[in-house]
């Protein structure tokens, strides 16, 4: 029906179309019988009706057909829908984090990054980890869909990708404001590409060389970790405050229902990171974001703060 | 107002009634202390449906009324079970 | 009988005047067609809100991008669309207002059973929608849409508490008409009116009494715990205190799925009533028409989780519930093909209420048929949450309900009001509507299956031109629902006067009342001697 | 000229329809708890060890004495109707009184059963329950909000009782009319059945 890049495609489109080939036969058969019968029945063409006696034999029959009729589209159904259930033991790991409103991959060897990168004709098998409302992860070059529960356990789904490319990667159970921009992407590559991405030195190092552009990786940082969806870095102000420009500034803040004001610094942000809550910009609502202790080291805010700098020096 | 339609039950059976629901209290408290694993809840609810038959029956009349409100009854404790069963259809093999 | 016999017995209920006068002789009157009438003007009022706010998100799905509104303003706007359409119109819709009007003329009733507590349902229904709209002052609108799916519905900072407790309150009027109409059938049906010899609406009427009573509990605790949930903290759906957000789903759905067929059946029931008629034949299959509906209203119980296929759900649950929701499919197929046969070597009149019948039975093939690729496991995952559903409900509830609701008033509009409606334009609001909700709703499907996420505020560009023709289908629409509506209003108090008992040669009690009835609907209760639609 | 018609007329009496909307009601309220047994049902499933544990948390001593003034109660209420069917006033308002003092006495219970917990913080969002983790969380909510809802049917229950109490006094209720006391005894033996099923759940099962 539409692209289609995944082993399941051929198991969902058949069913499809069968239901679609049924569905259009009924829809036009009783269609065109309805207009038949207006033609032929009219009240000037057939002024007077005749009466016709029930059949329980006709009755009968459009019973049964369509019963069997459903069956095979149950049946047809349901097998393009059982290997979607049963993931291979063996394959790539992901566990892939959503929250309002990003999502993020975390790979078996520790890489992170906010799309998806996966093999061509490999098993993937994502875990679904929702971290505060529900969300959904939905591929639907793959006919892939599950919602990611939070606290549910063996929350998964799994696919394996024919064609190299990339496709969306939709979220899609409503999570809130921000929800119809909280997209990604899956990135298919040829075996030998992804084993290579995967295990490519350069995004593995814990320490950062010295000649390293600071401020560049504290883009791909706030990238990744899906920042951008709710912080502009434009000036613009979507959930939260834009990133740009307010670096060493002054700013106006709520702090347990008092205003008052502080410098955006380190400090601040480093605050802000961990206690989202303990410092609100006038005109946010507190509530939005959850801590991202954890989940970003100091180091790691270290690179955001030099690239909120560089930011502001533009 | 004629016996067959409102049946007048008599004091005494409502006191009969009483005395078999509390011993049947006093069963399930007693059955309590008894390890039976599971079957303690299966035991107990059986013993709370039987309470429950009783005071329908008797107490609420179902027995001496128009057919109808049993056959309700029924029917809407049926219904209420099979959708217990089919939710438990995802809970059981989650 | 003319115009001019206004003897004191044939004072129609319009004129009649009863301890008060004016408004407050409606909203206090007891009378089962005043009742009727105020909840038909009430859903009037908040139709009209609730289509705005819809033609205002199709304007904003125009073009992608921030166009008209912010993501907030959006999102509070399919809430609230949502939930006055379920819970204000298509939920109440048929029963309250022409189960109220006809349910005790077709079956030779005086009243219903309980008329005032006929009454307090009409005044808590209001009660309720007041609750929902005090959003607007305290915290803001709701914008979890009208599924108030956990946990984020005790997550969302704006302030839910009065969209869950109006809600509450109206599923609790939902329920007290149930009870009055099962009572009203059981009860009070006219001399020699046997259950198989009573017409189709009241049949469908009871099915769907039963499933109020039986299944509007289950909505009304569900979104109390959530209410308790939010103000308290119990922990019964927190994932955070160990509950279970699919749970919610479940006690939401064993609503909701039910909800549907309290919303179609009575639709269904109206169409019974207006095929035979304007084919001037019995209707074939009259027991297989009644069966069906028993057997829609039962099973519809317990396929509740096939709006769950990708919930997180056991793979087992999901196919007893596709199983189970292939097997409901049936008892509305046998429905169309019942229609269809009727009209058969009819006569058939092609007059309005016959226009919109037929365009029902179509609409709600599409529905249906789409329901299927829902109901399959494998294609529903992709198809789940996008846009195909969109279109498919809009095809059922719209579809479904709203065109039988218009066959019902342009079929029994004479009847309630001693009018007639401007006939031309009603076939040309007819055909707009017609087009415009097909343009409207068609390109959803496609939409959906190329993956379009439902209740987006934005969307990528790939999907514009789509979008582009949806949004034009729904200006036509809206237009065709206004010529419609100013028509019928105009009418009702503008209109050709008649007084004639039956101007569609109806053969079911309430066209032998007057017209418009007067206060108690008969002078003598007519006693039953024939089947419905026995014509010969 | 007709200006009371609508009241006098078209208002008839039919017991057997009140009746029958009062069961419909049961019905109702039946499927209402029903969802709770049903949530009781799923997370007792899932959290058994938490489930046994909050189980003997819970004062046996006053569940018991609750559940048999409950039944005699419900006994009570029933001899009332008997007691108007026989036309004898005075009895059936003393069986009345009597269950109207029980469901008051039943409340008290409840009050002091709810109070040492409350005073101990266990109540939802209390540190002390918050603390023992997540099935003993959810028992604590359920249990709260199942007695409570039951509660609230009995507080209910006494208006009922004290409105039809007056309307015997008045004789508005009588031999020949009593279907007011019959639908007022339904509801106390809907609210004593949720409570047969309430006791064991809560109370009696570890």
């Amino acid at each position: 029906m539409i692209l289609g890049a995944s082993t399941f495609v051929e198991g969902v489109d058949n069913a499809f179309m069968l239901i679609l080939g049924i569905s259009f036969f009924f829809l036009i058969g009783i269609t065109l019988t309805i207009i038949l019968f207006i033609y032929r029945y009219n009240e000037k063409r057939n002024p007077k009706a005749t009466p016709v006696k029930d059949s329980v034999t006709l009755e009968v029959t459009w019973t049964v057909i369509p019963i069997i009729l459903v069956l095979g589209m149950f049946y047809y159904g349901y097998v393009g829908w059982i290997p979607m259930k049963r993931p291979p033991s063996e394959g790539v790991m992901v566990t892939a984090n959503a929250r309002m409103w990003s999502f993020n991959f975390r790979y078996e060897n520790g890489r992170v990054s906010d799309k998806l990168y996966v093999p061509k004709d490999t098993a993937v098998i994502v875990n679904l980890n929702a971290l505060d409302v529900l969300h959904s992860f939905y591929i639907p070059a793959f006919r892939i869909k599950e919602d990611m529960v939070p606290g549910l356990a063996n929350n998964r789904s799994w696919f394996e990708a024919t064609k190299v490319g990339s496709y969306t990667i939709f979220c899609a159970e409503y999570c809130g404001l921000q929800h119809s921009y909280m997209l990604s992407e899956v990135v298919v590559m040829e075996q030998e590409d992804f084993w290579n991405w995967y295990n490519d030195p350069d995004a593995m190092v814990e320490e950062i060389p010295e000649d390293a552009n600071l401020a560049l990786l504290g883009r791909q940082l706030v990238q990744a970790k899906g920042c951008v969806a709710c912080h502009s870095l434009d000036g613009s102000n979507l959930v939260g405050p834009s990133f740009a420009g307010r670096f060493g500034e002054t700013i106006t803040v709520i702090t347990g229902g008092q205003e008052r004001e502080i410098e955006y610094n380190e400090e601040y942000i480093t605050r802000s990171i961990y206690e989202p809550d303990a410092d609100i910009s006038v005109g946010f609502r507190p509530g939005q974001m959850l801590s991202y202790e954890g989940e970003i080291t100091e180091q790691e805010i270290e690179l955001i703060v030099e690239f909120m700098k560089s930011l502001s020096e533009e | 107002m004629s016996e067959e339609k409102h049946h007048i039950s008599s004091y005494k059976s409502h006191l009969l009634v009483l005395l078999a629901l509390l011993i049947l209290t006093a069963a399930s408290v007693a059955v309590t202390s008894v390890e039976m694993g599971a079957y303690n809840t299966l035991v107990a609810m059986l013993l709370a449906g039987a309470k429950a038959t009783l005071v329908l029956l008797w107490f609420m009349h179902l027995r001496f009324d128009n057919k109808i409100y049993a056959i309700f009854t029924a029917f809407v404790i049926v219904l209420f079970l099979l959708v217990l069963f089919v939710t438990f259809f995802d809970y059981s093999y989650r | 009988m003319s115009e001019s016999t206004t003897s004191s017995k044939h004072v129609s209920f319009l004129e009649y005047k009863g301890k008060y006068k004016g408004l407050l002789g409606w909203i206090f009157s007891t009378d089962h067609k005043r009742v009727g009438l105020l909840y038909l003007y009430t859903m009037l009022v908040f139709f009209s809100i609730a289509a705005t706010l819809g033609l205002l998100m199709k304007l904003q799905m125009l073009a992608p991008g921030h166009t008209l509104m912010g993501p907030q303003t959006y999102n509070a706007m399919f809430t609230v669309h949502g939930i006055i359409m379920i819970f204000v119109i298509v939920v109440p819709g048929l029963p309250a207002v022409f189960g109220n009007f006809f349910l005790p003329l077709m079956i030779g009733a005086k009243d219903v059973a309980f008329p005032r507590l006929n009454l307090a349902s009409w005044w808590i229904y209001v009660i309720g929608i007041l609750v929902v709209l005090s959003s607007q002052f305290i915290g803001g609108w709701p914008d979890t849409g009208w599924t108030f799916y956990a946990p984020y519905s005790f997550q969302t900072p704006v302030n839910i508490v009065p969209a869950l407790v109006g809600a509450t309150i109206m599923g609790f009027s939902s329920i007290l008409t149930g009870i009055n109409f099962i009572v009203t059938i059981h009860r009070m049906r006219a001399p020699g009116m046997t259950w198989f010899k009573m017409p189709l609406f009241p049949w469908t009427l009871y099915a769907t009494a039963w499933i109020q009573v039986l299944a509007t509990p289950v909505i009304g605790i569900t979104l109390l715990l959530t209410l308790m949930e939010r103000l308290l903290g119990v922990g019964i759906f927190d994932p955070r205190l160990g509950g279970d957000p699919i749970l919610y789903q479940h006690l939401f759905w064993i609503y909701s799925h039910p909800a549907v067929y309290i919303m179609i059946l009575p639709g269904m029931g109206v169409i019974s009533e207006i095929i035979p008629v304007f084919s001037r034949k019995s209707i074939y299959g009259y027991k297989a028409i009644v069966l069906s509906s028993l057997a829609i209203a039962f099973v519809g119980y317990f396929v509740w989780g096939h709006h769950m296929f990708t919930s997180g759900m056991s793979g087992r649950a999901l196919y007893a519930f596709s199983f189970l929701t292939f097997l409901v499919a049936i008892p509305s197929a046998i429905k169309v093909f019942n229609w269809v046969s009727t009209m058969h070597k009819g006569s058939l009149l092609l007059q309005t209420p016959f226009y919109w019948a037929v365009s029902f039975i179509f609409v709600f093939m599409i529905g249906g048929l789409t329901g299927l690729v829902l109901g399959s496991l494998a294609t529903n995952v992709h198809v789940h949450d996008t846009y195909f559903v969109v279109a498919h409900f809009h095809f059922i509830v719209f579809g479904g309900t709203g065109y039988s609701f218009m066959a019902a008033i342009h079929y029994w509009f004479p009847k309630m009001f001693g009018r007639m409606y401007d006939r031309s334009w009603a076939n040309i609001g007819w055909v707009t509507f017609f087009a415009g909700f097909l343009s409207l709703y068609t390109p959803m499907f496609v939409l959906g299956l190329q993956g379009m996420p439902r209740r987006y505020y934005d969307y990528l560009p790939e999907f514009h031109a789509w979008h582009i023709f949806s949004t034009l289908g729904s200006i036509l629409m809206i237009a065709g629902a206004a010529i419609v509506i100013i028509n019928l209003v105009r009418s009702s108090r503008h209109g050709q006067k008649t007084s004639e008992k039956n101007p569609w040669g109806g053969k079911t009690l309430e066209w032998q009342a007057d017209t418009p009835p007067t206060l108690e609907n008969w002078e003598e209760v007519p006693t039953v001697t024939q089947k419905p639609y026995e014509y010969k | 000229m007709e200006k009371n018609a609508e009241h006098t007329s078209h208002v008839h009496r039919d017991d057997e329809a009140d009746k029958l909307g009062m069961w419909l009601f049961i019905f109702t309220e039946l499927l209402l708890f029903g969802m709770l047994f049903l949530m009781y049902a799923v997370y007792r499933y899932r959290n058994p060890v938490a489930f046994q544990l909050g189980g003997e948390e819970i004062d046996v001593v006053i569940g018991v004495i609750n559940t048999v003034i409950l039944l005699i109660s419900s006994a009570t209420v029933a001899m009332s109707i008997t007691a108007i069917q026989r036309g004898k006033k005075t009895q059936a308002l003393l069986f009345l009184g009597t269950t109207l003092i029980i469901a008051v006495v039943f409340l008290v219970n409840k009050y002091f059963e709810w109070g040492t917990k409350i005073e101990y913080g266990f109540y939802p969002g209390g540190e002390a329950l918050l603390e023992l983790g997540h099935g003993t969380v959810l028992f604590f909510g359920l249990y709260y909000i199942m007695s409570g809802i039951h509660a609230l049917h009995i507080i209910i229950g006494i208006g009922l009782f004290i409105y039809v109490f007056q309307q015997i006094r008045a004789e508005k209720i009588h031999k020949t009319d009593y279907v007011w006391l019959e639908n007022t005894g339904l509801y106390w033996h809907l609210v004593d059945l949720i409570w047969i099923f309430l006791f064991p759940l809560f109370y009696l099962i570890h």
